[in-house]
């Protein structure tokens, strides 16, 4: 008991240390480090919350793809001379924010049910056994089919800003990569073994955590690795078959969305079709969200077609 | 059982504690990266002894996820070293092979 | 419930650092990563009030909210990296200009043609 | 019973070469030395609790799960070591 709640603290205050150097930390280089690893702690103190699925995201976000986009970007951004100062009143500010929220936490610290009572009854009609997957893709697929939306609409941004000429070019650098060498063989290594880890995590997300989130981004940083270790290469943004990757996913959730009007509603699914549709949104669901996270790290069209 | 296996995630939780003390001061930026390696292997043994401790198959899992993860910040790294984010210590003066 | 305590005082600490970063640091990516550090904040406070069910199992709504809210902030992340990087081609810096001190008057006409 | 014991002798074991690792990254005086000591030890140390966990495995697949882990650091951490070594040489150290 005490152990546990000793690893509880430790952890925490690990974590808000992190934090703090990462945003006192002289360097921009050295703030991104710090920040990398602050991702890799909250996936901990997430599964310490008895919330795995969420750490499985925040492992897979932060130890995969944070990491190749932030290093990119400081890389690419100037590091302009920005030291360290202590301002007083913006920290008496946070610090009145940080107090207000922490009384917060210390006044509704008294246990209550929440939802949990309503999603369990509903459970065994949800046609999954994972509360969390069953929340996502049938009680509240609303938020899910327009978040599934938004990263495309992130995507087309980031595309946007690209220089007249590039267009409709090649996202990322030509990679150079001595051929049988060491990133060379762990590229060509790494694949098959993170296409199964994939694949496992989307389908155990029917039943325990997992699901399409935490899958396309493990297949996003695992193609992302083959790219970087010069094994693939990214399409040019208008090849038709990538872009139709893209929105395969939402299209398909709104598409099951439509065929739930005929029962009632948009958005339901009968209880008898709900696991059968399920599957097929998380599987579709699972390559457009691996392809759109990948396409937004690689970034805007950096070289011709 | 428990409360020994408590103990050794605390004293792996000491050793995130120290490496995340040589990401901050590096000195080198290599330093820095292997910091938050030695952090990534640590984050694994971490959760496999939280899976002994909650006996849960998720935790596993996020375990197998991290591993399969593990070398990603650092190839990120050794490519964003070139101006153009493209180059690779094993190819010498940064020419094509 | 010593967890929600423990996790939700961290969390509401972590807002504070992001927004004292937010608004000292002046480089782009660093207001990017303070405000992930807010965002991220947030969640674990969410996520520890969740976790105050009588039988300790964490409630699932917050839960697929909060995935939602990881991925959609890694989205908005990468796209304003890609404004930022854009935003120092065209401008040659790398933080927003202070309000109350405007740019003198050529350095806004050779912003204006790019 | 038995099995227990040898859990708890193995993780500990495992603690004594992470430990030992991390002194290693702290005290040694430039990167090539503290990469070595770093990718060997901590590794070893994972091997180690990871043996001690899949003597705590349920099924064949908990089992299979725990090497995958192991197996995948492993690569992870041989082809960083190549990688970053490579890139100090080209930044100067020693």
């Amino acid at each position: 008991m005490i152990a546990s709640a000793a690893f509880d603290i430790l952890l925490c205050l690990l974590i808000v240390t992190v934090a703090v150097g990462s945003v006192a930390a002289r360097d921009l280089f050295g703030a991104v480090a710090l920040y990398i690893v602050y991702g890799l702690l909250l996936a901990i103190g997430w599964v310490r919350l008895g919330a795995v699925d969420v750490g499985l995201a925040e492992g897979a976000i932060g130890a995969g793809l944070t990491g190749v986009l932030l290093l990119g970007a400081a890389a690419r951004l100037k590091a302009a001379p920005d030291p360290p100062r202590l301002r007083i009143v913006p920290l008496l500010l946070c610090l009145a924010v940080s107090l207000g929220l922490g009384a917060a936490v210390l006044s509704l610290s008294v246990p209550q049910p929440g939802l949990v009572p309503l999603v369990q009854e509903n459970l065994a009609a949800s046609g999954v056994g994972n509360p969390v997957t069953a929340v996502l893709l049938n009680f509240r697929g609303w938020d899910t089919l327009v978040e599934s939306v938004v990263l495309v609409v992130a995507l087309v941004g980031v595309w946007a800003l690209a220089p007249d000429d590039l267009w409709d070019g090649r996202p990322g650098a030509a990679q150079r990569v001595k051929r049988d060498a060491v990133l060379n063989t762990f590229g060509r290594l790494l694949p098959p073994v993170g296409l199964m880890v994939g694949i496992y995590i989307v389908w155990i997300g029917a039943y325990a955590p997992g699901g399409a989130f935490q899958a396309g981004t493990v297949l996003a940083a695992v193609w992302l690795l083959a790219i970087m270790a010069g094994v693939a290469e990214p399409p040019p943004v208008r090849r038709p078959l990538w872009r139709a990757l893209l929105v395969l996913g939402p299209a398909v959730f709104l598409l099951a969305g439509l065929h739930g009007t005929l029962w009632g509603a948009f958005m339901s699914f009968a209880p008898a079709k709900a696991k059968t549709m399920i599957m097929a949104i998380e599987f579709t669901l699972t390559l457009s969200i691996a392809v759109t996270l990948a396409m937004l790290v690689l970034g805007r069209p950096r070289r011709p077609a | 059982m428990t409360d020994l296996l408590y103990v050794a995630a605390l004293v792996i939780l000491a050793n995130v504690a120290v490496s995340a003390w040589r990401v901050l001061h590096g000195p080198a930026r290599a330093d820095r990266i292997m910091g938050a390696q030695l952090i990534g292997t640590s984050g694994v043994a971490l959760l496999v002894l939280l899976y002994l401790i909650h006996g849960s198959s998720g935790v596993l899992d996020l375990a197998l996820l991290l591993a399969l993860l593990a070398a990603f910040a650092a190839v990120g790294y050794v490519k964003s070293r070139s101006a153009d984010g493209a180059g690779d210590p094993e190819v010498a003066g940064g020419e094509d092979p | 419930m010593t967890a929600t305590l423990v996790y939700g005082l961290a969390g509401s600490v972590l807002v504070g650092v992001g927004l004292y970063g937010f608004a000292v640091r002046r480089h782009l990516l660093r207001q990017i990563l303070a405000f992930n550090i807010i965002g991220s904040g947030l969640f674990l406070l969410f996520g520890a009030l969740a976790r105050r069910t009588p039988d300790g199992t964490s409630d699932p709504v917050p839960q697929a909210m909060i995935i939602t809210g990881i991925v959609v902030a890694f989205a908005a992340t990468a796209l304003a990296e890609a404004l930022a990087e854009r935003y120092q081609e065209l401008t040659g810096r790398t933080a927003l200009e202070e309000d109350s001190k405007p740019a003198p008057p050529d350095e806004q006409e050779s912003e204006l043609r790019g | 019973m038995i099995a227990d014991a040898v859990t708890v002798l193995l993780i500990g074991a495992g603690l004594f070469f992470f430990v030992a690792g991390t002194v290693g990254f702290v005290r040694f005086p430039d990167v090539h030395s503290r990469l070595h000591a770093l990718t060997k030890a901590d590794n070893l140390g994972l091997g180690l609790v990871v043996l001690g966990a899949a003597l705590q495995a349920p099924d064949a697949a908990t089992v299979l799960k725990l090497v995958l882990v192991w197996l995948l650091t492993l690569a992870a951490a041989a082809t960083v070591a190549q990688l970053l070594a490579r890139s100090a040489l080209e930044d100067g150290a020693p």
